[in-house]
Order: C-alpha cells, then structure tokens, then sequence
C-alpha cells in the first residue's frame, strides 16, 4: 500500500464511515462538488442524497447537525474555514456541549464538526487561525487533533462512531504535505489519548498539526547535537491526557509546548499548568512555551506569517536553551 | 387522555367545531391545567419553595390549540420555555411539571440540572432546550432533514417569542427548511413583547409572519386567544407539511397576562390599562364561555372539570415538595454519553 | 477625476442617459479598469509573484454603476472582496490596488495584513472588512444609526454576494436597520454562485430582493450587467435613503464570469456552455457598444481611453512590485490603539 | 458619602459617563426600561435618545456597536446575560478584535461591551457562565473583571474612555451584595493592572468576582489559624498584569488560582502557566487551581450549584493543604 496524505486519510475515512453506517451523512458549504480542499471529492456520487450542500450560514450547519444527531442520523459537518466556524460557537457552546448532561444522559449526540485549521498557507487573518482553545473549553465536547495521516483516519472513524459530538481539527498545511502508509502505523483508536512518538533524556516537547512536524524534525536535528528529545503527539485536547503529558514531562524535567496559536490563553496554558500542578516535583527548568504572538490573528504576507508561526528552527533553540538550564 | 390528544375527529365532530365533543372537553382541561399549575408555581415561589416561574399564562390558547393538532409519539416538539401546555398535550403530568418547577432529583426534563420551563423528553419527542432563544429552530430542521432522509411521515413543531425571531437561527432556520422544503411548523407565540420591549422594537413589519414571505414559506396569522381558530390553522399546516408540502410559518397573537417571570416588575414598562384589555380576552374565559354557548358542556360540567383539575394540580405540587432533591455530587456525571 | 464622481449631472445628462457625457466615460473607464487591474493581478498569480487572486470580472457594471451613484468623501462604504471597482470610484487608485494584490508594506488597506480584496480606509470611509462574510453589513447599520444621532447625512453602502444573505448577520442587519429607517442601500450581487453553489441552494425564493419583504424594506432587482440602470436604480434609493426614507435592498443580478478565486477549479461545477452565454453579455462590451450606437463616444475615442488605462495597469504593477515588503516583525504593533 | 453597591457604582459610572461625553450611548435588550438589574435605571430619561433598545439579537448588539464606534461615537453595550453573548461570538473575535490590527491603526473601535457573569443566583446552565477564558484570548480586546465598587466605577469610566473593545464583566451575583464607601478606597483607573489586595507570608491566592469575596473571606479565617495569605484582585484578564501575578508568586512560593468557570482550559491555566515560566525558581509547592468541575455548565438546583462553586470553605481548606505543603 502506496503512503498516503492527510487529505486522503480523511477522504478515505468519510467514504468508509458512509459505506459501513447508512446513518452517516456529510453536509457543509461545496461538499457536493468536494470541498475546497476535496476532503469529499467523489463522495456525492457515491453516496447519492447523503452529501448535503448547506446554505453559507454557519450557524445552521452546526445547529441542522444537532438535529440530525438528535433525531438518530451521523452527521458529519464540515466548516469551510475553522476560523468561520465562531458564528456556531453558541451553537457549540450553549447547546451541542451541554445536550447529554442537561438531560442527565437522555439525549446525545452522535456528530462531528470537522475544519481546517492552522497556517502556513497565506491564508491571513480568517483562513489561518487555531481555535482548540476556544473549543477545547466546553466541556462535553470532544476535540481531537491528529497529527499523522493514520491517526486522522482512525481517530475520524472513531469520532464518527462516538455517541457525543466531536470537533475534528485538520491542519490544513499538511493536507498534502504529511505522507504515510497506512498499514503498520500506529493509529489511535481512542479519543482522548496522547501518545510519546519519540524518547529522549533532555527536554520533552508536546505539539500538535504542523508544530508536532516541526518538533519532530527539530528534535532530529537535536539528536544530532546530543540533545535528546521526548515528543508528544497531542493528539486530543478534550478529553485531554493528562497521565501522559505528566509522564512524558517527568521522564526529562523540562517541558516546552508548541503552538501556533497566540499564547495568552492558548491551550498551551492548560498543559503547563496540568504539569506545574501534577509534577511540579519533577521539574527541573521552568515551563517554556513557544506560540504564536499575542497579535490578533496570523497576518497574510509570508514574511509576517512565518514570523508569526514557530518553525523547526525557533523550536530547536528554545529546546537548546531548555537543555541548558 | 391519550385519545382526546389524537388529531382526528373519529367520534364526530361537534356541529361548528373541527373538534369532537371529548376533545373540546379536553382542550379546556389542558387549558385549565396549564393555568393552575403556573398559578401554584407562582405561589410556592413566593412562598420561597421554587426559585423561578417563567409562565404561559394567556397563551394557552394558542399552546393547547397547536399541540392538540399534532400527534404526540410522532411529531416532534421543539418547544420554547413558555409551553407548559404544550407538554402537557405530549404527554406531561401535572406530577412532573411541578418536579420540573421545584428542579427535583426525578424531573424527567432535566433532573434539575436547568432552570424550569426548560422541557426535554426524548421517548416523548421533546427536544431538549437551553435558555438562549431561537436556537431550537434550527434543531427542528435538523430532525425534519433527518425525518425526511430516513421516509418517516412526522412533522416538527418549532415555537418561539415574535422578539425571538430578531435573532440570525431564526432567519437561518427558515432559510434552510424552506430550501429543503421540511416538515417544519414554525409557530411563533406573539404575545406582544419581550421582556420589556413591544413588538415594533423587534420588526419593522405588523406581522411576524410577514417574515415568511422571505423564505416563500406560506405564512398565518391566527387569533391565539382561540384555541379553536389555533387548531384549525396549525391542523390544516402540519397535514399539509407532513405530506411534502415544506414548512409552515404561524403565528399566534396573544398576551402575555403576567410579568415576564417572578423576577420580573412589568409596572416599569406596561400600562395597566392595557393589561386590562386583554384580560378582558383571557382565553380559557372566552373558550368556557363558547362551549356553554355552543352547547358542548353545561356550567356545572366545567366546573367539575375545574374542581378535578384544582385538586390533580393541588396533589401534585404536595407530592412533589416530597421527592427527593437532587444530591450535590450529582452535579457530576454524564458529560458525555458512554456506549451509545 | 473626482468631479466625474460626483452623482450630479451638473454639465447637464447625455440625451437618452441620466448621466452626462464625461460621466458616462469615466463609468466606462472604471469598469475597464477594474478589469484590467483583475486581469494583471491573475497574471502575477500565475507568475508566481501574487499568492491569492479574488476578482470582479463581470460584475464591474453592477458594482460602478452603484458606487457613480454615491458620494465619495460623504457615504460610507461597507463591501465585500469582489468590490475592486467601487473602491476605484472612491479614489482607490491603480497603484495602491496593486500595492494590497501583492500585500505590500504601504497597502493603505491593511498593510499586508490581511489577504488582497479586503477593503478599508478610514479617511476614505471604507469600512475594515474581514473574510467572514455579511458581518459588515452590521457595521453598516451601526455607521448609519451614528450619523442619524449626529444629524449627518449620508448613506451607508453595504454590499455582499448573494450566498452571504443565507447568513444570520443578514436577517439582523436588515431587520435592525428596518426598525430604525437607518440609511443603508444593502447591495446585493447576485453573480449566480456561492463558490460552487447555485442560488436556489441558498434560498427557497427567485430573488434576493424578495428578502426584503420580512422586513419592509423596499427592495429591487436591477441588470447588473447594464451599468447606467444599476446607477439609477441605487441612485435613486440613495436619494431617498439619505432623506429619511430608511433602507433599501438592491439586488444585481450579474454573473462571476471567472472561477471563485485564484484557488478554485469552477469546471468542476459549472457548465461551460452557462459559462459562454453569460459571456455574450461582459458588461464592459455591452457598455462600450451602446455608448457608440448612442453617440457618446467613438470607437476611437474609446480605444484611446483603453490603452491609457491598460498602460496605467501596467505601470502600477511594475512600480508596485517595486516597493517594500513588510519585515517580518511588521508582524507586532497596533494590536490596541494607544491615546485615541 | 454611603456606601455603594456594585449596581450603584456601574449605573453611576454610566451616568458620569454620558454626562461628561455626549458620544456615550447605550444599547441593548430592556435597557430603556432598565435592564433586567436595573443597570441602566433612569438613564433613559435623563438622556433622551442616547439609551437605545435593540432587537432581541446579540450579533446584531454588537456589530452594530462597532459600526457606530467606527463612525466615532462611544457605544456602551449590554448583553443581558453573558451567556447569550456568544451569538456575538464571531463578531467579536473575528471583527472587533482585530479591527486596529488590520488596519494598522488606521481605525480602531472605542466600544465596550458589558455584561453579567457569575453563578450563585439559581441561574442554571444558561445564567451563570464564566466566559472570560474564551473573550481573554482574543487580542486586541481588553477583558475587565473588577470585583469591588470603587473599581466598578473607575474601570468603567476607563473602559468608555478607551480607544479599543473593552468586554467589561459584571459578577451578577456580587451587584447588591458587595458594598464600599468610593472616597478614599483604592481604585484601579488603568486597565490592565491587578492588586495585591491583602498581604500575607504562606500562600498566594489570585481570584477574580464573587471569588475573590470569597477569598478575602476564607484569608480572613486563615490569618486567625496563623496563615497567612496574599491575595491578589486581578481586574484585568487582557492585558494580563504578569508582573504583579508573578511578584505575588515570588512573595509566598505557593499559589491557588481560585475561578468559578470550569479548570480545563479555564483561565486560571494562564496564570498557572505564567507563574511556572517566569516565577519558577521562587515555587515551593505545585501551583494548585480550585475551579468549578468539567461539567457544561453551573446546574440550576442550589445543591448542586454548591457543589460546583468554590466558597471560602473549601479555599480554606485548599490554602492549609498548600501552607502544610
Ligand atoms: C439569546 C438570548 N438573549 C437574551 C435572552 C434573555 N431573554 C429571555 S426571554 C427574553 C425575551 C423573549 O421574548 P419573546 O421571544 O417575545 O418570548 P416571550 O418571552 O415574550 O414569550 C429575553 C430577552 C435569552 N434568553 N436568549
Ligand atoms: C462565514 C463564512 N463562511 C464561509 C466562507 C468561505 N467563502 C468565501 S466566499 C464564499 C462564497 C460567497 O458567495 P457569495 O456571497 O454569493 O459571494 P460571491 O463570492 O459569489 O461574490 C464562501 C463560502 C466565508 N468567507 N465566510
Ligand atoms: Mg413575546
Ligand atoms: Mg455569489
């Protein structure tokens, strides 16, 4: 079997969610012809009647999901852009999120709401922007950020089988760019897991989307200079997985976080301070992050963007600094 | 009861009346039930045994009048807080209702996990609801898209405030269920304001159901304050849109009789004056007038009816100031449903 | 060339135009200015030297034929990513849209900021817009109800695509300025798609005029691929729209006779024989050939005016290209406004 | 002069306000009869034409708010509830927040946005939400969350006067209980600075609203067992005052982070993380946070909305587990 991209392990997903489940259904703005990014290229013919084109409007796309899943139905929802995704929020927040706990488990919801995000694409202020923080506050949805095209497929099914509704999170720089085959990669089928993708002595560094590629291939580099490097996939940030965050930070003392959302509130803030809490006697250095700037939204010239997003390059040093101390 | 809820006129209609004897009867018994279960929230929340009432007196006209068209175990309900009477028709006791006032342990809606008047009944097909207005709309397609996929014959009932419909759900529910031409029947209870604020602070347009026209939903105004003309209307929508003819836009006008909730002081913004009017119009008045007049039920009748329905509304709260109130600790537990 | 802006035909109109001869030219020039400036910009795109192209082609009647009708220096404009053309009626020149194409440093729009097409100077009163679609037409009624409070008239010109009325923001634009009768001429252009979405996916009605009704709005449809009836139709309700007469909602029907943007494959979706009929009716050769029949101008005349604006486009690319890029940590700063 | 309720100090704010400034307006549901807590009492009266009932539609409060700030006038927003906000979401971050950003200062938007927050009013699911870890993590927008009268009142008049968005939260419950005599008490007039509000030598408590009452109230029980608390009042979640946050840190060594929105993702993971990055080496304890549970949201009965509030008991008994740390 031929390595395959992000984009065509969630295609791959979708069609074989839609051929084992009749439930399963696909809605959103262009799904019919493919999607922007032809995430359900084929799909629609496929699957006659169960790819929905949705009116531009957000809110109902999350809201008509609801009902769907209420009423019995799999949806699965995509939004165009994840930085259009806020005219749902309330829709998230105010209703899908609290569904099953305000009726003490009488009603679920089985949906998924997946979206690109992420830069690196000249995307600007509204095709660039990481949104886990903001989501990854509402307890009662799941957030799952894969990383590896093996994970964004099982993760994907399992999102689709979950009785409750998941934000399913797709960097889109690495639609394309991340290859891998399939078949013996290690695939989490559980939601709610981290898993540690490389071990090293000196300084752990825990990453997701493109900043977990770029962790990895800093640490490589590293490795090279005799720093080694525990990485971790983060792989959902709700449920978030808190026994290997601690055990991946304790087994070196210090800890970096990489994202490129702005740091004030980023989502970096939950694993630092999960770590200071439960293995603050562990740590050796203080709890580095490296983020995105507390500047609105990721500016569109490439120049400004990549100053705006850590890079290998930007990571390798505060891990040397780390290492360091 | 079950049977009197059900649609049809099997037995024969009433001479002048779209509804049968029994079921004239029974549409005045939910009336009155839903007026004297709002009445004794009021009282135990004054008395400081329920924190919040949030009620429908003066609309249960239009309540009882929509929900009696619709068939309860297949139509949806997507309902908004106002609509005691609605459930009622669905199904709910007066038992549950006042477990759902006091927020009891066993309140079937939400264990009193969410303020009163927030209904959710899945066996009873009662969409759960939050307190911010108008997104249920939007839920309502959802389950109709869902009902149309699958070849179930149902329709849903989406209702909600005229200031409700000033918000986006609103226009994107219409928007999406009129493309799609769903089973929707949005009914909206007009009961001249929101909160504070009349109608002409939410649309430049006499009627709600102006608002259809731009969604080519076929639209009505109906005289919420007779129950009959309510049912007609509603009846004759949901038959239509259960059979593949798209959604329905109703709208109900009515009165708000009390204050907004108990933590509300209407003096500030409504004049008396006008209070009185409408009271004038009370609804289960006007109905109990019409059906001695019409010959359906005789003074004494009624008033049996009234004295059972007192007495069912009486036991009710009694036996439920006796249930169990939720433990503290159950503010825990089903984040996320497990299996499913 | 600012005179010629101006919506009044002081020199006295062309026979048969409510429009006088210099406007009528300048009407046309803008329109081929648009164009050309579209067409370079995709040229630097398939160069390599622009990373995202969004364009006007065939929409240039629709969208100079409004903005001649407006004030510049006194109305606002709200619009969307297509509208190159109305920013070049208010004073956009050939070179600063060239400057925000390539995201330069001295883009008086955002600076490089944000992605080309998205419009904004202050001094000018266009409003900042972002990506997220019909949330400016909330600014919009906000500019006009601040005008209205300091007495200053105006007209807020708030423009979007015909798929960005399914949005919720939409519903409470209109509805809000149709409550306070605030001046806002909410133009919609209505070139057949969302992307890959045909109109009837977005709504259940023929036209997005219809829209207007829910909110009594008097609204139009307009050929805006006619320029001169695109002009008078908005003039018209901006005329009364400054005076007090409340909102109007203008829809144009036209055609995007290029895929969405420099990242779409519209074959994909769209039939290319649609494609070729549209084309019959490109605005700007519709425009040129009825100034000839009516005696405005010769083809000479015409063929000048040509060649002057594409050596404009020319040079303004060139000299653009030219000019500094933002440093990377132009990326900080202006995060909070300081003093203000 | 007597002593003001928290209510009493933002209506009069509001008064001095519109008084002092005629582009100072103010817009939202129910505000010309009142408000819903009578905020507004009276200003419809005394300012014909500048307090402005809009429709029942939070999008609409907001985009409008910032086309009337972009025109030059002062918009003072109320939402009635902070959790119906939400629908506002979208035109928040993606709009107001970024507005002077992407402009570059070519405009910016002087508009506040104020709203009650806070649980302990049997407010249920949708009454008594935190929200200030979802609008702190937008940029561009300053985030205001006083806790005593005399900073009601100086906030508001500094957030009105502000060129940028200000999101000013009210703790709804704290509006007729919290009282203070304004002459000659501290009152914060910069945005973005918090305050040690009581000195002692064993552990550093940061709360914010009803919390910090709370806080106050349980220091006080410690300080007769002999412990000794710095509590610090944090005003203003953006800009975050790190530099206070971290000296109050570096005084005690051990530090509970006290908040009623739920822990995960909650803000108090900010101020963790600030505090286990650049006071590190001064921490003798792993730096603890006492929230509300990963639940949805407050639930309605007042036994469990107990159990989901932190009280001064149970920060109590949080501090003593720190001090014996
Ligand atoms: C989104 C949202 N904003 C504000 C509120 C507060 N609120 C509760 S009911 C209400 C008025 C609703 O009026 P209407 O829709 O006419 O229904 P009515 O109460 O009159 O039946 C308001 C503003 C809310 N619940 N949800
Ligand atoms: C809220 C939002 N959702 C999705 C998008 C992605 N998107 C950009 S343009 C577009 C289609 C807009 O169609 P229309 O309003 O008809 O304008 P047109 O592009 O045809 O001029 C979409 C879906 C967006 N920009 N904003
Ligand atoms: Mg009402
Ligand atoms: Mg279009």
């Amino acid at each position: 079997m031929a390595a395959v991209t992000v984009l065509e392990a969630v295609r791959g997903a979708l069609a074989e969610a839609m051929e084992r489940d009749e439930r399963v259904l696909v809605l959103g703005e262009d799904v019919e012809a493919g999607g922007v990014f032809r995430a359900t290229d084929g799909l629609a013919k496929r699957f006659p009647g169960r790819v929905i084109d949705t009116p531009l409007a957000e809110s109902s796309i999350i809201g008509v999901s609801i009902g769907l899943a209420h009423y019995g139905m799999r949806p699965v929802a995509e939004i165009q852009f994840a930085d259009f995704i806020h005219a749902g929020f309330d829709q998230l927040c105010s209703e899908a999120s609290r569904w099953c706990y305000r009726t003490c488990g009488d009603a679920w919801l089985p949906m998924v709401v997946r979206t690109p995000w992420g830069g690196g694409v000249h995307g600007g202020q509204h095709h660039s922007q990481s949104i886990e923080a903001y989501y990854g506050h509402m307890p009662g949805i799941k957030v799952v950020v894969p990383s590896f095209p093996a994970d964004y497929r099982s993760l994907l099914l399992a999102a689709i089988d979950d009785p409750n509704p998941v934000l399913f999170l797709e960097h889109k720089r690495t639609y394309r760019l991340i290859r891998q085959e399939l078949e013996g990669a290690p695939a989490e089928t559980v939601i709610g897991r981290s898993r540690i993708v490389r071990r090293g002595d000196d300084v752990t560094v825990i990453a997701w989307g493109l900043m977990l590629h770029e962790s990895l291939a800093a640490a490589e580099q590293l490795a090279a200079e005799g720093i080694g490097c525990t990485v971790v996939d983060l792989l959902s940030v709700q449920p978030l997985d808190r026994e290997t965050i601690c055990e991946a930070a304790k087994a070196t003392g210090k800890v970096l976080i990489v994202h490129e959302d702005t740091l004030t509130g980023g989502f970096g803030a939950e694993i630092a301070a999960t770590i200071a809490e439960h293995a603050f006697e562990f740590l050796d250095a203080p709890i580095r992050r490296l983020c995105g700037p507390d500047v609105p939204a990721m500016p569109y010239h490439h120049a400004m963007e990549a100053f705006f997003m850590p890079d290998r390059e930007r990571i390798a040093a505060a891990v040397r600094e780390l290492a360091a101390y | 009861m079950a049977s009197a809820t059900n649609s049809e006129t099997a037995g024969g209609a009433h001479p002048g009346y779209p509804l049968t004897r029994a079921q004239l009867l029974q549409m005045y018994r939910y009336m009155v039930l839903a007026r004297r279960l709002d009445e004794r929230m009021m009282t135990l929340q004054r008395q400081g045994l329920a924190a919040f009432v949030i009620a429908g007196v003066g609309q249960e006209a239009a309540q009882v009048g929509a929900a009696m068209a619709l068939r309860p175990g297949v139509d949806y309900l997507a309902p908004y807080y106002r609509d005691l009477a609605v459930n009622l028709v669905f199904g709910m006791t007066a038992r549950e209702a006042m477990l759902n006032a006091l927020g009891k342990r066993d309140d079937p809606n939400s264990h009193g996990r969410q303020m009163p008047a927030h209904w959710g009944n899945r066996e009873r097909r009662v969409v759960t609801q939050s307190s911010v207005v108008a997104t249920q709309l939007l839920h309502a397609a959802g389950i109709a898209l869902g009902a149309r996929l699958r070849g179930e014959e149902l329709v849903v009932f989406a209702s909600c405030g005229e200031g409700s419909t000033s918000r986006g759900d609103f226009h994107e529910a219409l928007n999406f269920a009129s493309i799609h031409r769903l089973p929707v029947i949005f009914f909206v209870e007009n009961n001249g304001y929101a909160i504070s604020e009349r109608t002409e602070k939410e649309m430049a347009v006499p009627h709600v159901a102006d608002r259809g026209r731009a969604y080519g939903i076929p639209s009505a105004v109906v005289d919420g304050m007779d129950a009959v003309a309510v049912y007609q209307t509603v009846k004759a929508a949901a038959d239509q849109s259960r059979r593949g003819g798209g959604p329905h836009l109703i709208e109900a006008k009515c009165y708000r009789l009390w204050p907004h909730s108990s933590d509300d002081d209407d003096t500030r913004y409504r004049p008396r004056a006008e209070l009185e009017e409408w009271a004038k119009k009370d609804p289960l008045v006007v109905l109990r007038g019409r059906l001695m007049e019409d010959g359906v039920a005789a003074d004494g009748e009624l008033a049996q009816l009234e004295a059972e329905v007192e007495e069912e509304v009486r036991e009710a709260a009694q036996w439920a100031l006796r249930q169990p109130d939720p433990a503290p600790e159950d503010a825990l537990g089903y984040v996320f449903k497990e299996g499913g």
